[in-house]
């Protein structure tokens, strides 16, 4: 055996270790085959079908060749998976039947044996074919026979176990299938193995930690064991199985742990239980840590160092696996939980000891990601480093203040000592870290090597958190590495840099309304800023403490001080004001008026009262509380109040402020609120609704509305407002709580006042609230003075005392004694002065303020009235009696017309007047004192009565008639009524009156008649005066005595001329008139006296002595009972001569049955037309007025059908003769005719026959 | 309006949250409104009145109850009819008068003061009281005058929720006027 | 079992937040507030994340040495933060869950009482009390050994 | 479980409840009536929103957290509508600019008046409460947004909702 030595590599655990194969036989052949071999193996993957379900694998086989030995084979059981031979080869090239015989069969059986032996059953034989072996040989035996020979002489029925290899080292399509067939062979058995053998490990393990609550079992040969297992994983590079293996191992142990801390302890953990000794991080650059292996082995480690073992191989694992963010975070939990769990095992560590161990290992962590990642990718993935870079800050910065080096004066002996033993706890440097600048282990011994080098260190460590923290959005923990960072500058004396840091945490903890934080920081922030001296901050910060219910009282009562002591002290040096916000030493409560409307006059008094709750823990002495007001002269200021007082004020005038709510964001639903209506939509064509819904006025605003996240932080620098107008209050102290505060004002000018700014001083210190909101203003006003002067009643009556009321304002003029109001009288209307008039003063708001005797003295030109004296914005009233001289208007003869004659005309003209009142106005000049000018009060009083009078005739016996009637609403007595004419003296009026006063109703008449009478010819016309006495009723006696009512008016033409006499006589032979049958109407008209003065006019014609005048009769009959035939009227020629008679004959016929009055009977006098151009016009108009009375009936007296023939007689007159000048008529006064007939009827009895009813109708 | 439209067959159940918060918006909109919690007791009193003359017709219409005779009987009704239909619970009928004529509805739980924490400054707020009203109105649309009020409630701190019902008179058939 | 918790609201201040009284509160608020950064985070990641991803539970937030912190956002993103004792390793996801879901019915009720004005600070007896429960709550549950389940698991 | 009718019967008696109470303050002019009538409406809707935040609250206990605006208003349009109305609403639209638009066919609140023109002017009346506790809803959602409403024919109405973007 010639063959080179195969040397047999060592066993190191590295995964540079393959699955070892064995070789015997031909070492020679298979040296030279082995190149070959170990090259082609791991070519082609070879899938592996793996136990216990888990998915099968592709992988490439590599393995490890080694020349075979029996010792190589494990004795039992097999521990060590690494060293454990998979497969066993053995080599041939025999060809020749006598050398199988002699020496391969022997050999081939004693390798079998060995196997055997040893129970293994993973073995090839590899028999190698040669065709230039072949050539020289001389008795050629098939091909197959020694393969055969083998076959049966080794494999019995497992002939596969003999694979033929033919020219292994030629270049053919041959030589290449049988390698592959080879190869394939070579794998397949090889992961037949691996499953086989890897199976049986495992089940081994397993029944090992079945045993595991046995007592003896050890955690760390278990350790061991399954720590084969991963290594044979990842030797075969099954990273994910190998780190199973060790996360199984972590979880048992972390079970156990946990376990011991619920009190069942298993006594191998003991061991683990050892003080700490070496703090020295984790080691993460080698693949494995072979000390803490053995440490383990050797059951010597201590809980750190397991972990820190397991984590090193976890970690590589993970790494050959690309996931190196998992070891970062795995890293983290891993610190921690360490740190806990030596809590719960109770191991004594050194104080800092951990500190040093997280520390360093923190850092070696990172380093090991940084050095196998890039920037890039480190910095995309900081969320998961981030973690242990501020863990690792927070160690080293604990370790600072454990080692006194954060203190300005440096570390003393004891911090001294204990660094040393820190220092001596991580034992000398690792190699592999030995020459890299930045390892961890330096950083550390530097930190603690000197106040400087620490912190550089710290800040270092701490910028790059903060960093990171912000560049990937956690400002908030950004902010609180920041908080520690201030914390270790306040340490070091240095607070302009804390200040920044506490700022902006504090801004954050505002915003987003965490109160304790706030309140934490605020405290760090006085501190920070009473150092740097930045007293308007300190005490703004103090006054937000002391008002601050998270802080205890005490403090309170501290910061409070502050302030206060501050305040007196500063108070020599004036000038240096400090301004503060307000809110935070008070708030306004309420506030509000008096009076309540917050109107006031020109130097009136106002009063503001306010509630102001101090937030101060003590009270607090205020020199002064102020609040400026800005003035506006404003138009019409009354209706801006009002408005005002709707929209801002309660009815009380109470205004109420907001609290500032503690710190809670005003963000939230602070949107105006929505203002929604009801919305109808009307179709245009019929405004029928069709759509009715709901709308929203203010949308824009909403959605326009960004969300802003208010800081509650109040923005400082409040400006101090000075103005002219300032309501003050001095020296008050303000408790803790509510306190009222009373501000009076006298008001000045008139204008709208506006509350702005509040200012509370104490010392140089001012408490400032720079707007009042709710808009707070009041208004001044002034007023002229004035003079008012109306009736009591609604309406004053002529003639009777009438009480007038007067109102003197006094607006900003004040009365003194012996102002006076002089009245220049008015003729026709007295002032009535009695013994005693009364006035009474008002203030403005009504309240009666004095009652006083008022003096009245009155000349026949003037009254004067001394008014008492009154203050401004007063008011005085008084009423007088005044009397207005009654006088009727004097009605002219047209009344007269009024007469017997018509009497439903008469009727009808009352109607027209209706009741309404004569009246007359009555001026007054009243000169005020505080006017130069003279007021003109105009004063209209109402008659109360109105007059008519008639003139009545019976035959050539004539009356006068005066209706008087009341129209007031009073009663009166009427009493002595009396007419005279002064003008003729022989004629006298009889009167028939009752002598007794009358007593008359509202709204009745009273009449009064006369009868005149006369000697000689009557005059043609009277001149009458009637006068009667007249009092109120009610009234007793009256102050004084009243002059009667007087009524003045002219009668004209009263004396009877004529008679006229109708009479209707029923058909000749019947005795009764019947209805449908003609009657005769015969009329008489009979002159009663000679030739008057009245007669004299053109219509009278005198031929020798003899004298005549034109009449016109006219029948008419408007009660339509009669049907007037033929002709119905005429002209006559009378005689002027006493008891000339003419007589007329007319046809009439009666339309109804009954009763009938008689048709009337109506004279003109007939004019002829020689006179002038106008009498013609009036003739036109006549005829015009008459016929159109024919279309339209306005003129009810004269009766249609009457007119219908009269109307054809003249259109027949007027067609004769056209534009010739017409004769005129001329109505005689009612006094000259009298109609002896008036009121007769006649009976009429209906008629057999109606059709001649009808005729005549139509 | 034509209350209840369709007397439809569909189930007429629904989430009880939405009718318990609805009456919860109700009653402390109406706190704000009124100022003091009697003026609100008196308001929903007057409501459920109203909601009662109404929800007899549809009570009427869908559990075919007949007259009662006496008020034992209606008692019956309203406890394991009524409630039961209309709030899902079935109070129990307890201490009768001897006169027969009170009796008192226990209510174990009641839905309408799921979730509600009495404020301390409403102390004085019947928060049930709408109940009161609909008893009222509806029996009144029975002719029969009676008066009910709370006598316990859970949200005062009493172990159960207690209706006391009291019967009055038998009204004669001139219908009275909702309160509109 | 709980050391600290809180309900935050939409606008991230605190509508309730209640701690242990023997250890110093100050602590947790700051805490507390920090972890928000991380809820945020996990928030606006969920976003992307599919349906059966998106439940309200957000795990754990951040752990520190002493303290595990876990969070939880209602659909109304309103955020449940609770503080755990690190020494309590034998609790487990699921208890943290369902107390969570405690948590989230009793906040519930309290939207649910008419006199609770959203937004403002959590005054409610029922969820005072109910907190208090999750504090006291000690682990019934005997540690047994289950190293066995948790290999293979 | 509650009843329905109870439900109905209450909504109605808020209604009438607000509009008598403010019938107290006594009409002045038109414009003052149709100023009357808003804080009527106004004041349904707020007791609507609360109403709509509990309820969206007990609603999403159990489900996943929504994908986005649009998730939410399906999730309105189907579950919450369901559970409150029995119905889902018929029709959603939106212009993706923040506005949607709910249709409900039949009103639950409608149909109990009788249909037609003659009860069209008392409608709004009766979908103010709703839009509350639409606009509720999503509030709590974190979504802020104006809900206003419409109907021409009874019993469906339209509800809009305006998105308000932050």
């Amino acid at each position: 055996m010639d063959a080179p030595e195969e040397p047999l590599p060592p066993v190191i655990y590295t995964m540079e270790n393959k699955p070892i194969v064995t070789c015997a036989g031909d070492q020679n052949l298979f040296t030279s085959i082995y190149p070959t071999l170990s090259q082609q193996l791991p070519r082609e993957p070879m899938e592996w079908r793996r136990s216990y379900g888990r998915a099968p694998k592709m992988i490439h086989l590599e393995s490890n060749f080694v020349q075979f030995k029996e010792e190589l084979l494990p004795k039992e059981g097999n521990k060590a998976l690494l060293t454990f031979p998979f497969l066993h080869i053995y080599w041939t090239e025999c060809c020749d039947t006598e050398v199988y015989k002699a020496t391969v069969k022997d050999d081939l059986t004693k390798w079998q044996n060995v196997l055997k032996a040893h129970s293994s059953v993973d073995w090839l034989i590899v028999v190698v074919e040669n065709d230039a072996k072949k050539k020289n040989k001389t008795n050629i035996l098939p091909r197959t026979s020694i393969v055969d020979k083998i076959r049966n002489d080794f494999c019995n029925k497992q002939s596969d176990r003999c694979v033929v290899l033919s020219d292994p080292l030629k270049d053919s399509s041959r030589t290449q299938e049988s390698w592959n067939a080879f190869l394939t062979k070579l794998r397949t058995s090889l992961l037949m193995s691996f499953t086989k053998n890897l199976g049986r490990f495992e089940d081994d393990m397993r029944t090992l930690r079945e045993k595991r609550t046995e007592p003896g079992w050890s955690f760390c040969d278990y350790f061991m064991v399954q720590e084969e297992l991963a290594f044979v994983f990842e030797m075969l590079q099954q990273f994910e199985d190998a780190l199973v293996q060790y996360d199984e191992l972590d979880a048992l142990f972390s079970q156990y742990v946990v376990n011991f801390g619920a009190g069942d302890g298993a006594n191998w953990l003991t061991f683990f239980c050892q003080p700490v000794k070496s703090w020295d991080g984790l080691v993460l650059r080698k693949p494995i840590d072979m000390e803490k292996r053995e440490l383990i082995q050797r059951q010597e480690a201590t809980v750190l160092d397991l972990r820190s073992y397991l984590f090193s191989r976890q970690c590589t694992l993970l790494l050959f696996l690309q996931r190196p963010w998992e070891v970062a975070q795995r890293a983290l939990e891993l610190l921690h939980s360490c740190v806990q769990e030596l809590k719960l095992l109770e191991v004594s560590v050194p104080p800092g000891a951990l500190d040093c161990w997280v520390f360093l290992s923190c850092l070696e962590v990172l380093q090991r990601i940084e050095g196998c990642c890039d920037r890039a990718q480190i910095d995309s993935n900081i969320a998961h480093t981030v973690g242990l870079w501020s863990y690792a800050t927070e160690k080293l910065k604990s370790l600072g203040y454990l080692c006194g080096l954060v203190s300005e004066k440096g570390p003393n002996s004891e911090d001294l000592n204990r660094i040393v033993d820190l220092l001596a706890g991580l034992g000398a440097e690792r190699p592999e870290t030995a020459n890299t600048a930045q390892s961890p282990y330096k950083k550390l011994k530097e930190a603690l090597s000197s106040v400087e080098a620490f912190e550089k260190h710290y800040l270092d460590l701490s910028h790059a958190a903060i960093e990171m923290h912000t560049s990937i959005g956690r400002t908030r923990s950004a902010r609180l590495v920041g908080k520690d960072l201030a914390e270790f500058y306040m340490r070091k004396k240095s607070p302009q840099k804390a200040e920044i840091y506490l700022q902006g945490a504090l801004k954050n903890y505002l915003a987003e309304g965490w109160a304790l934080p706030i309140t934490h920081t605020r405290k760090q922030l006085a501190e920070c800023q009473k150092h740097l001296g930045q007293t308007e901050n300190y005490l703004q910060t103090s006054s937000l403490l002391a008002s601050d219910h998270h802080v205890t009282e005490e403090e309170r009562k501290h910061f409070c001080q502050e302030i206060l002591s501050f305040a007196s002290r500063q108070t020599d040096s004036p000038g240096h004001k400090i301004v503060l916000p307000l809110h935070c030493f008070a708030q306004l409560r309420d506030l509000h008026f008096t009076p309540s409307n917050a109107v006031v006059h020109v130097g009136g008094v106002l009063s503001v009262d306010i509630t102001m709750c101090s937030q101060m823990p003590v009270p607090v002495h205020v020199e002064q509380i102020a609040i400026n007001v800005h003035f506006s002269i404003e138009k019409n200021n009354y209706r801006k109040t009002a408005e005002w007082l709707t929209k801002h004020k309660t009815s009380n005038g109470i205004i109420n402020f907001p609290t500032e709510t503690s710190p809670c964001p005003a963000s939230q639903n602070n949107l105006p609120a929505l203002e929604l209506y009801e919305m109808f939509e009307r179709s245009p064509s019929d405004n029928s609704l069709n759509t009715t819904g709901i709308i929203c006025k203010n949308a824009h605003m909403l959605l326009r509305r960004q969300e802003s996240c208010a800081s509650l932080e109040t923005p400082s620098g409040v400006a101090l407002e000075g103005g002219a107008h300032v309501l003050k209050c001095n020296d008050v102290t303000l408790e803790p709580g509510a306190n009222r505060l009373m501000f009076r004002t006298q008001a000045k000018e008139p204008g709208t006042y506006t509350l702005r700014q509040l200012c509370v001083s104490v010392g140089p210190v001012r408490f400032v609230l720079p707007h009042l909101y709710p808009l707070v203003q009041y208004d001044v006003y002034s007023q002229e003075p004035q003079l008012r002067v109306e009736p009591l009643a609604d309406s004053l009556l002529a003639g009777i005392p009438q009480k007038v009321k007067f109102t003197v304002t006094t607006g900003h003029y004040t009365v003194k004694n012996g102002d006076s109001l002089q009245l220049s009288n008015a003729e026709a209307m007295l002032i009535l002065c009695h013994a005693e008039n009364r006035a009474v003063i008002y203030s403005n708001t009504r309240e009666k303020a004095s009652d006083v005797l008022l003096r009245v003295q009155s000349s026949d030109k003037v009254t004067s009235i001394s008014l008492p004296a009154a203050p401004a914005y007063h008011m005085i009233e008084f009423e007088l009696e005044v009397l207005s001289l009654p006088s009727a208007p004097v009605t002219g003869g047209e009344s007269s017309m009024l007469g017997m004659t018509e009497p439903h005309r008469k009727h009808k003209d009352t109607q027209k007047a209706g009741h309404c009142m004569a009246t007359t106005d009555h001026k007054v000049s009243i000169d005020c004192p505080w006017s130069i000018y003279s007021t003109v009060i105009a004063l209209t009083f109402s008659l109360p009565f109105r007059t008519t009078h008639s003139l009545l005739s019976a035959g050539t016996r004539k009356y006068i008639q005066v209706c008087v009637q009341n129209l007031s609403e009073l009663d009166f007595q009427l009493s002595d009524g009396n007419l005279v004419d002064p003008g003729s003296a022989d004629l006298q009026l009889v009167p028939l009156n009752a002598k007794s006063p009358q007593h008359t109703h509202s709204k009745q008449s009273v009449f009064f008649v006369w009868e005149l009478k006369w000697a000689r010819e009557p005059p043609p016309s009277l001149h009458c005066q009637f006068s009667v006495g007249f009092a109120p009723a009610s009234e007793g006696q009256l102050s004084i005595p009243l002059k009667p009512y007087t009524y003045e008016f002219q009668v004209e033409n009263f004396f009877t001329l004529y008679n006229v006499r109708a009479e209707i006589l029923p058909p000749s032979g019947t005795e009764h008139c019947r209805t449908g049958s003609l009657c005769s109407l015969e009329v008489s008209i009979t002159r009663l006296s000679g030739l008057l003065e009245v007669d004299k006019d053109e219509a009278l014609s005198e031929s020798d002595e003899y004298f005549s005048t034109k009449l016109m009769y006219e029948v008419v009959d408007n009660s339509s009972n009669w049907a007037v035939c033929g002709k119905s009227s005429g002209v006559i020629s009378m005689p002027v001569v006493a008891q000339a008679t003419h007589r007329v004959h007319m046809e009439v016929m009666p339309l109804f049955a009954g009763y009938l009055p008689l048709p009337d009977v109506r004279l003109f006098k007939y004019l002829p037309h020689h006179s002038a151009h106008s009498s013609q016009l009036d003739a036109d108009s006549w005829i015009e007025n008459d016929s159109l009375s024919v279309d339209k009936h306005v003129d009810d007296q004269l009766d249609s059908s009457s007119i219908k023939s009269r109307g054809s007689v003249h259109s027949a007159s007027s067609s004769e003769h056209k534009g010739l000048p017409m004769p005129r008529l001329q109505a005689l006064p009612p006094g000259q005719v009298f109609n002896s007939s008036m009121g007769m009827q006649v009976l009429v009895i209906p008629s057999k026959d109606d059709h001649v009813l009808e005729v005549s109708v139509t | 309006m034509s209350r209840q439209a369709n007397r439809g067959t569909e189930s007429k159940k629904m989430s009880s949250e939405l009718f318990t918060l609805t009456y919860g918006a109700l009653v402390t909109q109406l706190c704000k409104d009124y100022e003091n919690d009697e003026d609100v007791n008196k308001q929903l009193d007057k409501m459920g009145y109203n909601i009662g003359v109404r929800l007899i017709e549809d009570f009427l219409a869908r559990s075919n109850v007949g007259r009662c005779h006496d008020f034992r009987e209606t008692a019956d009704v309203i406890a394991k009819v009524a409630f039961k239909m209309y709030l899902g619970i079935t109070p129990s009928i307890t201490n009768w008068s001897p006169a027969g004529d009170e009796f008192s509805l226990i209510l174990e739980n009641n839905p309408l003061v799921d979730f509600v924490e009495l404020p301390d400054n409403h102390s004085s707020l019947i928060y049930s009281n709408l109940l009161c009203g609909v008893l009222r109105g509806a029996l009144e649309m029975v002719q029969m005058a009676v008066e009910a009020k709370f006598v316990q409630d859970t949200l005062k701190g009493d172990g159960v929720t207690e209706i006391r019902m009291r019967f009055i008179r038998r009204i004669e058939d001139n219908l009275p006027a909702g309160e509109e | 079992m709980a050391v600290c918790v809180a309900v935050i609201a939409k606008e991230n201040y605190p509508l309730y937040i209640r701690s242990i009284p023997t250890e110093n509160e100050l602590k947790f608020h700051y805490m507390v507030h920090t972890s928000l950064d991380v809820v945020d985070e996990k928030i606006s990641a969920m976003g992307k994340a599919l349906v059966d991803q998106r439940e309200l539970y957000l795990g754990l937030l951040y752990p520190t040495e002493d303290y595990k912190v876990y969070g939880y956002v209602t659909n109304s993103k309103v955020k449940f933060v609770m503080v755990v004792d690190s020494s309590n390793t034998a609790l487990r996801d699921n208890e943290i869950r369902s107390m969570f879901r405690k948590l989230h019915n009793s906040y519930t009720d309290v939207m649910c009482n008419p006199f609770y004005n959203p937004g403002d600070r959590i005054q409610s007896r029922a969820f005072d009390s109910m907190v208090t429960s999750m504090m006291i709550q000690v682990l019934s549950r005997a540690p047994c050994c289950r190293a066995g389940e948790a290999l293979w698991a | 479980m509650a009843d329905e009718a109870l439900f109905l019967l209450l909504h109605n008696e808020m209604v009438s409840g607000v509009y008598k109470s403010a019938e107290q303050g006594e009409v002045v002019s038109a414009a003052k009536a149709l100023e009357e009538n808003g804080r009527c409406i106004t004041k349904l809707e707020n007791m609507g929103f609360r109403v709509g935040q509990g309820l969206i609250e007990r609603f999403t206990k159990d489900t996943a957290r929504f994908k986005d605006e649009l998730d939410i208003m399906k999730f309105i349009c189907k579950d919450f509508w369901t559970t409150v109305f029995k119905k889902q609403i018929d029709n959603l639209r939106t212009n993706h600019q923040g506005i949607y638009v709910l249709q409900d066919n039949k009103f639950r609140l409608l149909t109990q008046m009788s249909a037609g023109k003659q009860y069209l002017e008392h409608a709004s009346k009766y979908l103010a409460f709703t839009c509350g506790l639409i606009r509720g809803g999503l509030s709590n959602l974190g979504i802020k947004s104006i809900v206003t409403a419409e109907v021409s024919s009874m019993p469906a109405c339209k509800f809009q909702v305006m998105i308000q973007k932050l």
